[in-house]
């Protein structure tokens, strides 16, 4: 294991960088799209483990969100570091330190026909709704999780909201003089 | 730093984040919550179909969505024995607005709009949030002019304390103290009217904006803001007879409703109810925005995680608010209130007329919003719940690509039924009350 | 002595004055900046302003406008320009009043007025049409029945022009600049009376500075032609607190 | 027949004729329309009063000042519909809002809301006044067991509650009736505890001789009301649990809005819940009147000219009985509302001990002027014993309560470690 | 009406109505299979003999016989709230038992 | 004329409740039927004279004995009603029924065959007091504080007795959190 | 304002038909206008202002107002503070068929008017496809003053109302049928609205 990056000071940006690794897991620290923000890109299996790791070793206490984004319209042009593959599904989780306030940010790929990820409950267990929300409105499902049901929408709602190729559901806004003429 | 809320009065004690010491090493979910079993887990549909049977020693009763002390349409399923709670499960979604969805229809220069109305106690954290990581997206954070970004702090603290206030008034209202409800309302109205002078709303303002504010401080203003800070201080003084001194108020308080730091840091608890256990944590301090950090204020705090420590320390806040607009107010500069980047901005009104280019920005801004470079961002801000966060991914056109708002209250509700196991029913109506829950933020 | 200490505090509040605005009879004042229902404003010959150019129902984040353009018939124009807002509804079931649509329009067409003590007892009243929402021949708001205005003369001139004086811009430089023209019964309002930014400079040198420098850049920049800047010295620093 | 009427008013005690079954069937009326009118008046007090206690104005627009609003909530809740939910046990259901409003009619009944109380000319108190031409008390019926009628009809009033919660057939309902009838039932033994010391200095039931009794001169400038005389300890007893009865504020945990909805009244509308309704605002006004009578002196007061002498009793009553209400509303206003276990602990660990000792201790100093078989004063000596026996007593039950709360709080942190 | 009029009350008719209630309570307490109405049905019998004292006590213009009632009152008061606690803890041990369930308490 | 309205009313009451608590399924009802029961003795009492004790009968019985009946019966849930036409034990009822009609009719017998001219009691009054004269609380009162004495205290610790029984009865053994409800 | 049926400006000339039953009548009206208890149904952001306005600077008690009933059996008012979503209709309809007739409802807001600015698939485009609404109260939030007004308003309506029956459909509130889970994103053409 490295040295936790988190105790050096501000990364200078470095030419070609190498692919920096914490824990075992490709990390990005100086990213533009993530507007320089510390991004860890764990593989699906290792994810729990990665969380695990930081919580322990590096006194990321606070998990403080769970979601996740829906790349299907936004798929070829976003930029990920080399070996992670892009796939529909991004499962992003947020983590702040208690040691100095460091923030980062664990972005998993979870394919469309395999919408599975093993939860963070045992590791956080206050990541239980949001999965839930997750599961709701994005329809990601979390492997171990204790109690995965709707959260937000009815029980029998079908389809899962915050996916792009949900439609919001508008309906034409009422007016008098809409009808004649046009 | 830490200051003892118990006594009622401020004491500067140096005992710190005492409870953050224990590590969290290889401490599961299950040996982690001591009751792991204070959650029910049982779907609505289940409860629904559920006859008591003669065997039954409990019974499930389900308070709300439509219940006097859930705050809106909280609905929390309870599983009594007697008039003692057992297992809890908070159910929400009665509001759920879709928030997130229309804030991907919507341009980031309409987004305020939306999210405004998500935590409606504290709306112009919200739009904070909102600005905050847009600015991020668009690499303009450090550009922001400075009387944006103090005033922007002005108004903050003035809807702390009004959200605080609505607190006070919840909270008293739901331990039964129909007059500290009315108090509440009394001094929180005075909070909106002066919002409203500002914003032209009193609530939902729309005033935080990508960039900056939308209009500069009215004449006036600081004798309205100063003559504010001095109403309060003996009201507070009121409630602290009225409430904090009273033996009935600290026996249905005390020891009710106790999480430790540990569960609370393992359920993302943040803010009062994490600081009630003992945590510092205030992200106005931990990680500062704005300009909080040349400021100078206490981040108060409890000890031991009950109701009681949760309602001093909101009160307790407000008095710091106070302070903090004492300082905020000889702090705010002069100069631009809204950056002078045409990419953001709209032109002056006066340079319409006089300017073709300025008409085709005008014209642009207001059709199809401003383009974000692609990337994705998150900003959080020290809400009056705790951290309130917005994560933006932006795919380069002039909407969020997704957008998502990490709720204080969201989590907090998971700590409900840990709080509320053992506890009578009128404990459970102080839990949820202490928790301050604002619907429309968790539901989003 | 806990328990009693909360009596006095209740008791002491009989003697306090009430705080209650008996609102059919008596009403707040409003705030200058509040955010009522809508008017669409005319000219101070009676022109419309609207010129159906459709920015309000693009920047409505609420799409409770509707607009529709027609060209003006030149022999008897609705407005100085060549189209004209031929239908204007806005459904006030929908409308959030975030202003937006005032910071949009370019002519300054549509303001919000200070009229907000309306209610419905039909769906179908809540959607103004441009007849209801166009000021009357005395530049004041058109009452409409399920309307209470009893403080119309109060307040029947302000309007949320004040982001347009300020123009959404933030530049400091053009607060309190006037740029819009007149507006029926009222002819040409003046600016909210912001703190012009340069006026909270501690020392009279710096404020001179800045004065100096809004002075040095009403010269060169040419603002519309029917603006009277002798308003605007007065307004913004004389106005300071 | 006559056991039936056996009363100390002189009114029944001659002939009975067309004069006196008028003056009967008058004070029939009086003794049903004045809680009627001073409830209603009462709802409208306690909003106006509690309006004024945080800078409101409260209701204005039925009537004058709003007097009218209580009227305008009782035609109201009449001309609503009523509803009998399906899960409801009809019968009683329908028994529950009459078993609530009736007893707080009858209590009025034994209480004077009048009389000449001053010393006639022989020294003696009769309290009787004359009307068309038959003396008489200004009370509907002096009772043998007077006083008693209270706590009757007081845990009567119980069954209301009670039934009104478990016929419901929901759950809110019924967890408030549970409430409820632990509250009353417990309040009602620190209730009766402090009336004994009020008879026990008056020595007598009836309601008439009590009052009697406090119209004799004090000492001093005190009058010799047994606010006074029983020592003050007893009135605040009887005051809490008086409120604690009717379920006022801060013991208004049967209806806790914020945690039963409404309590045991949630099912209820219309006219049953205006029954409910008027039932507890009542109470107020006959329990006020029952403590200005027991406690204060109810008519009795000094006749200060300007009125005939005889009203001076009635108008002295009910300035004494308008003490109360507005101590009431101001409790609403200002505490915080207890919670169930507390509620209990001050009842049986506070309430309940103390009345008790202060019942012996009172006895004890008593019979120090009593004359004993012997001829000789028994003296203070026995009152120093019991004295010193009710002190140890009290030392042992807070140890034993001390005791007991630690152990809990122990066996809660093992419960949850 | 006369008829009416020249009966009179007298002590025997109380005594009928105790030996009424008597019976009813007994049979009840036969019959019944809920242990709260058999306690209610013993209640019943208590105050028939109750109301048999204050008779002769009226009749014997004797107050030794309300006396004896104060004293009942106490005993069933006393006897109310014990039982009541064994049924409390026979239900608790067996919600929806009967009479016969008594045995259950044993050990 | 009114005496015998008073008498009758009252004994419809009583017996009209008696047979309520009986008849009733439900038990809540059969409490009503108590009460009503109670009501009718208490009114009896008062023609009899007894008005302290009509007083306390409705406090004790109505007041405290029936409301512990209910509060039972609510906190225990167990007012379903009950199924009244299964009898339990074979020929329980028909024999219950020919014992209440013998002791019935020994009641009887004993009253209305004691003495053949009609008056159904005899006796003398005892030494303690003449019901007559003075005030009925009052003559009761010396009585149960003078030649009751003795048998008064014992009343009272037969109910501290009582107290004390009821509340190790109802006293359940403190459960332990770890014995219930782990994760399902 | 009528009092007995009779208006104080035109005495006894104004008085209704029959002087017993018109005055009766106006008895009634007159007691459920003056005695208003409103459910305490708030959902979102207008239940702060509705909550707001019970405050002391505005004061529903002057109405009689200021009884909020938690229990909807006891409430004559429910005024639908905030969206109601997808999953809150069904409840908002229970809690109505709760309330005893004679019951009002004023749709605070625009969002419970009409969806307001979300419209979308998670909020119910307007309560009145769910509960026959009285009065509408524009506004996001509507200020205390215009609550105020839709409750003088709905005065009004209670004062020109049938006394009985006042209501013969309840099944279905305005009218307005939207299937919204297949709405696509806006289309060109606003449709017009059904009235109530």
């Amino acid at each position: 294991m490295t040295e936790s990056p988190v105790d050096q000071e501000s990364p200078e940006p470095v030419e070609a960088p190498a692919p920096e690794t914490w824990h075992g897991v490709l990390i990005e620290r100086d990213a533009p799209f993530s507007r320089c923000q510390l991004v860890a890109h764990p593989p699906r299996e290792q994810y729990v483990g990665f969380v695990r790791d930081l919580r322990d070793e590096d006194q990321f206490w606070l998990c403080l969100d769970v979601t996740a984004v829906d790349y299907l319209t936004f798929q070829g042009r976003r930029p990920l570091p080399d070996g992670i593959t892009p796939e529909r599904f991004e499962l992003v989780v947020s983590l702040i330190s208690a040691k100095d306030r460091q923030r980062i940010r664990v972005r998993v790929q979870v394919p469309e026909d395999d919408p599975v990820v093993p939860t963070l409950f045992d590791v956080h267990p206050g990541t239980e709704a949001p999965e839930r929300e997750v599961f709701d409105l994005m329809g990601i499902r979390f492997d171990g999780h204790p109690d995965l049901t709707r959260i937000l929408m009815p029980e029998d709602w079908e389809g899962h909201p915050l996916r792009k190729d949900y439609a919001i559901g508008r309906i034409p806004v009422q007016f008098k003089a809409a009808n004649d003429g046009r | 730093m830490a200051v003892d809320v118990k006594g009622g009065g401020i004491v500067d004690t140096d005992e710190g984040a005492q409870e953050l010491t224990p590590t969290r090493k290889g401490m599961e979910a299950k040996e982690l919550l001591r009751e792991v079993g204070c959650v029910l887990r049982l779907s609505e549909a289940d409860a629904e179909a559920l006859e008591p049977g003669p065997d039954d020693e409990t019974m499930i009763i389900n308070m709300g969505p439509q219940h006097p002390s859930t705050h809106g349409v909280l609905r929390v399923m309870l599983e009594l024995d007697g008039e003692t709670v057992v297992r809890t499960k908070p159910i929400m979604g009665y509001l759920h607005t879709g928030m997130e969805k229309t804030g991907e229809d919507l341009t980031f220069l309409q987004g305020p709009t939306n999210v405004t109305r998500m935590d409606y106690a504290s709306p112009l954290f919200n739009e904070l949030v909102f600005c905050l990581a847009t600015e991020k997206l668009l690499g303009i954070e450090d550009d922001i002019p400075a009387r944006a970004t103090w005033i922007r702090m002005l108004l903050c603290e003035v809807n702390r304390i009004s959200s605080h206030l609505l607190f006070l008034a919840t909270n008293g209202m739901d331990i039964g103290a129909v007059t500290m409800m009315l108090y509440g309302w009394r001094e929180r109205e005075e909070m909106l009217r002066f919002l409203e002078r500002i914003t032209g709303l009193r609530m939902n303002h729309n005033f935080i904006r990508v960039g900056g504010i939308a209009a500069d401080l009215p004449p006036g203003w600081r004798d309205e803001v100063l003559g504010l800070m001095d109403m309060l201080p003996p009201r507070l003084d009121e409630y602290d007879v009225l409430m904090t001194g009273q033996p009935i108020w600290r026996e249905r308080l005390q020891g009710v409703g106790v999480i430790t730091a540990q569960e609370a840091m393992a359920l993302g608890a943040t803010g009062p109810i994490l600081r009630s256990t003992g945590v510092p944590w205030d992200l106005r301090r931990d990680a500062p925005y704005l300009h909080y950090d040349q400021l100078e204020f206490d981040v108060i705090c409890g000890s031991y995680g009950d109701c009681f420590d949760r309602y001093a320390i909101r009160l307790n806040e407000v008095r710091e608010s106070i302070r903090l607009i004492h300082q905020i107010v000889d702090m705010i500069p002069p100069g631009d209130y809204r950056i002078q980047d045409k990419k953001v901005t709209p032109p002056p009104r006066a340079r319409i007329d006089e300017s073709m280019e300025a008409l085709i920005h005008h014209f642009k801004i207001f059709t199809e919003g401003f383009k974000v470079p692609e990337g994705e961002a998150y900003a959080a801000v020290e809400s009056p719940r705790g951290e309130l966060g917005c994560y933006l991914v932006s795919d380069g056109s002039a909407k969020p690509y997704r957008m998502h708002i990490r709720g204080p209250s969201f989590f907090h509700l998971q700590c409900l039924p840990h709080m509320m196991r053992g506890g009578l029913i009128a404990d459970g109506v102080a839990v949820i009350s202490s928790v301050d829950p604002i619907l429309g933020e968790v539901d989003r | 002595m806990g328990y009693l200490g909360g009596f006095r505090v209740t008791l002491r509040q009989m003697g306090q004055p009430r705080v209650t605005t008996e609102y059919p009879k008596e009403k707040r004042i409003k705030a200058e900046r509040m955010h009522g229902r809508h008017v669409l404003n005319r000219y101070e010959d009676g022109m419309e302003k609207c010129i159906g150019c459709e920015l309000c129902a693009g920047v409505c984040p609420a799409r409770c406008i509707y607009v529709r353009g027609a060209d003006n018939d030149p022999l008897d124009p609705v407005s100085p320009g060549e189209r004209y807002g031929f239908v204007y509804e806005i459904n006030y079931l929908r409308c959030i009043h975030c202003d937006l649509c005032v910071e949009a329009c370019p002519t300054e067409a549509i303001t919000e007025s200070k009229l907000f003590e309306f209610s419905f007892v039909d769906r179908a009243d809540a959607i103004y049409t441009k007849a209801e929402l166009l000021v009357g021949d005395d530049g004041r708001p058109q009452q409409l029945p399920w309307e209470d205005w009893s403080d119309a003369d109060d307040v029947a001139e302000d309007s949320s022009a004040w982001v347009r004086a300020t123009a959404a811009s933030g530049d400091a430089r053009y607060v309190g600049k006037v740029a819009w023209s007149g507006e029926l019964g009222f002819g040409v309002k003046e600016p909210e009376l912001t703190v012009a930014s340069y006026d909270e400079l501690d020392d009279e040198e710096d404020a001179a500075e800045g004065k100096a420098d809004v002075e040095a850049l009403d010269g060169e920049v040419e603002v519309g032609d029917d603006h009277d800047h002798g308003d605007h010295g007065h307004g913004a620093p004389g106005a300071h607190l | 027949m006559t056991a039936l009427l056996a009363t100390g008013d002189p009114l029944l005690a001659g002939e009975i004729d067309g004069g006196v079954i008028l003056l009967v069937l008058l004070k029939t009326l009086i003794v049903f329309a004045i809680p009627l009118v001073l409830t209603a008046l009462m709802i409208w007090v306690e909003r106006k009063v509690h309006g004024d206690m945080s800078n409101r104005i409260g209701p204005n627009r039925a009537g004058p000042w709003g007097i009218l609003q209580t009227l305008a909530d009782g035609a109201k809740l009449f001309t609503k519909e009523g509803l009998i939910p399906e899960r409801a046990d009809r019968l009683v259901y329908r028994l529950a809002p009459y078993l609530s409003a009736v007893p707080a009619f009858l209590v009025f009944a034994v209480v004077p809301f009048g009389g000449d109380f001053n010393p006639r000319s022989d020294g003696t108190i009769d309290g009787t006044v004359t009307l068309l031409g038959n003396a008489t008390f200004l009370q509907l019926f002096d009772a043998q067991p007077g006083i008693l009628l209270v706590l009757v009809c007081s845990s009567v009033a119980v069954y209301g509650v009670m039934l009104a919660g478990w016929s419901s057939g929901s759950k809110y309902p019924l967890l408030g009736s549970v409430r409820a009838t632990a509250q009353m039932v417990s309040y009602e033994a620190a209730l009766g505890l402090s009336l004994v010391a009020v008879v026990l200095v008056s020595g007598s039931l009836s309601t008439h001789d009590i009052v009697a009794f406090q119209a004799l001169p004090g000492r001093g400038l005190l009058p010799n009301w047994n606010l006074i005389v029983t020592g003050v300890v007893p009135f605040f007893v009887f005051f809490i649990a008086a409120t604690a009865e009717m379920n006022r504020p801060p013991f208004d945990l049967t209806e806790a809005e914020q945690e039963l909805v409404a309590g045991f009244n949630t099912e209820y509308s219309a006219i049953r819940f205006a029954l409910f309704y008027i039932a507890e605002f009542m109470a107020t006004i006959t329990f006020g009147a029952v403590i200005a009578t027991l406690f204060l002196g109810g008519p009795a007061g000094p006749d200060l000219g300007i009125l005939p002498g005889w009203l001076w009793g009635t108008v002295w009553f009910f300035l004494k009985l308008a003490i109360f209400p507005f101590i009431w509303i101001w409790f609403r206003a200002t505490l915080p509302r207890f919670r169930y276990d507390q509620l209990m602990d001050l009842g049986w660990k506070l309430m309940i001990p103390l009345s008790l000792g202060w019942i012996l201790l009172l006895a004890a100093i008593r019979s120090a002027d009593t004359v004993g078989t012997d001829g000789q004063r028994i003296g203070y000596l026995p009152a120093v014993y019991v004295g010193a026996g009710v002190l140890l007593a009290a030392v042992l039950l807070q140890a034993s309560i001390t005791v007991g709360r630690r152990r809990r709080e122990l066996a809660d942190l093992e419960v949850f470690d | 009406m006369n008829v009416l009029a020249a009966i009179e009350v007298t002590v025997s008719w109380y005594l009928v109505l105790g030996a009424v209630l008597f019976t009813i309570g007994a049979v009840g307490l036969l019959v019944r299979r809920n242990p709260l109405v058999m306690f209610m049905c013993v209640e019943l019998m208590l105050n028939a003999v109750n109301l048999t004292f204050v008779a002769f006590a009226k009749e014997l213009d004797d107050v030794g016989g309300q006396a004896v009632v104060f004293f009942v009152l106490v005993v069933a008061a006393a006897e109310v709230v014990v039982g009541l606690g064994i049924i409390v803890a026979l239900m608790r041990r067996k919600p929806g038992s009967t009479a016969d369930d008594v045995s259950l308490l044993k050990g | 004329m009114i005496e015998i309205a008073v008498f009758v009313l009252a004994a419809a009451a009583v017996l009209g409740g008696a047979l309520g608590v009986v008849l009733a399924r439900n038990p809540v009802h059969a409490a009503l039927g108590l009460i009503g029961s109670f009501f009718g003795i208490a009114v009896l009492f008062v023609d009899l004279d007894a008005h302290f004790l009509a007083a306390v009968q409705v406090i004790v019985y109505a007041g405290a004995v029936v409301v512990l009946f209910l509060f039972v019966i609510m906190l225990l849930g167990v007012d379903r009603s009950e199924d009244l036409s299964v009898e339990p034990l074979g020929g329980q009822r028909p024999l219950a029924g020919a014992a209440g009609i013998a002791l019935l009719g020994v009641a009887l017998a004993t009253l209305f065959l004691a003495q053949g001219d009609g008056d159904v009691v005899t006796g003398t009054p005892s030494v303690i007091g003449s019901l007559a004269g003075g005030e009925n609380v009052a003559l009761l009162g010396r009585a149960l504080f003078t030649d009751y004495l003795f048998a008064f205290e014992i009343t009272s610790v037969l109910l501290v007795i009582a107290v004390v029984g009821a509340v190790v009865l109802a006293r359940t053994p403190r459960r332990r959190a770890g014995d219930e409800q782990v994760e399902p | 304002m009528k009092i007995l049926g009779i208006d104080p400006d035109l005495g006894l000339d104004g008085a209704d038909h029959n002087l017993l039953t018109g005055s009766l009548e106006g008895l009634v009206k007159w007691a459920r206008q003056k005695s208003i208890f409103p459910a305490t149904f708030g959902l979102a952001c207008c239940a702060i202002e509705m909550m707001g306005t019970g405050g002391p600077h505005y004061d529903l008690a002057r109405y009689g107002m200021e009884v909020f009933r938690a229990s909807p059996r006891q409430a004559d008012l429910m005024i639908v503070a905030g969206r109601v979503s997808q999953k809150m209709a069904p409840v908002l309809r229970q809690i109505y068929d709760q309330m005893m007739e004679p019951k009002w409802v004023i749709s605070m807001g625009v969002c419970a008017s009409s969806g307001g600015m979300f419209n979308n698939y998670a909020i119910v485009q307007g309560v009145d496809q769910v509960v026959p609404v009285d009065v509408y109260a524009p506004g996001c939030p509507p200020g205390p003053e215009t609550l105020q007004h839709a409750i003088l308003t709905l005065h009004s309506v209670i004062a020109s109302g049938e006394l009985t029956h006042r209501r013969r459909q309840t099944g279905a509130g305005a009218g307005i049928q939207v299937d919204q889970r297949d709405g696509q994103t806006a289309g060109a053409t606003p449709v017009t609205i059904g009235s109530r």
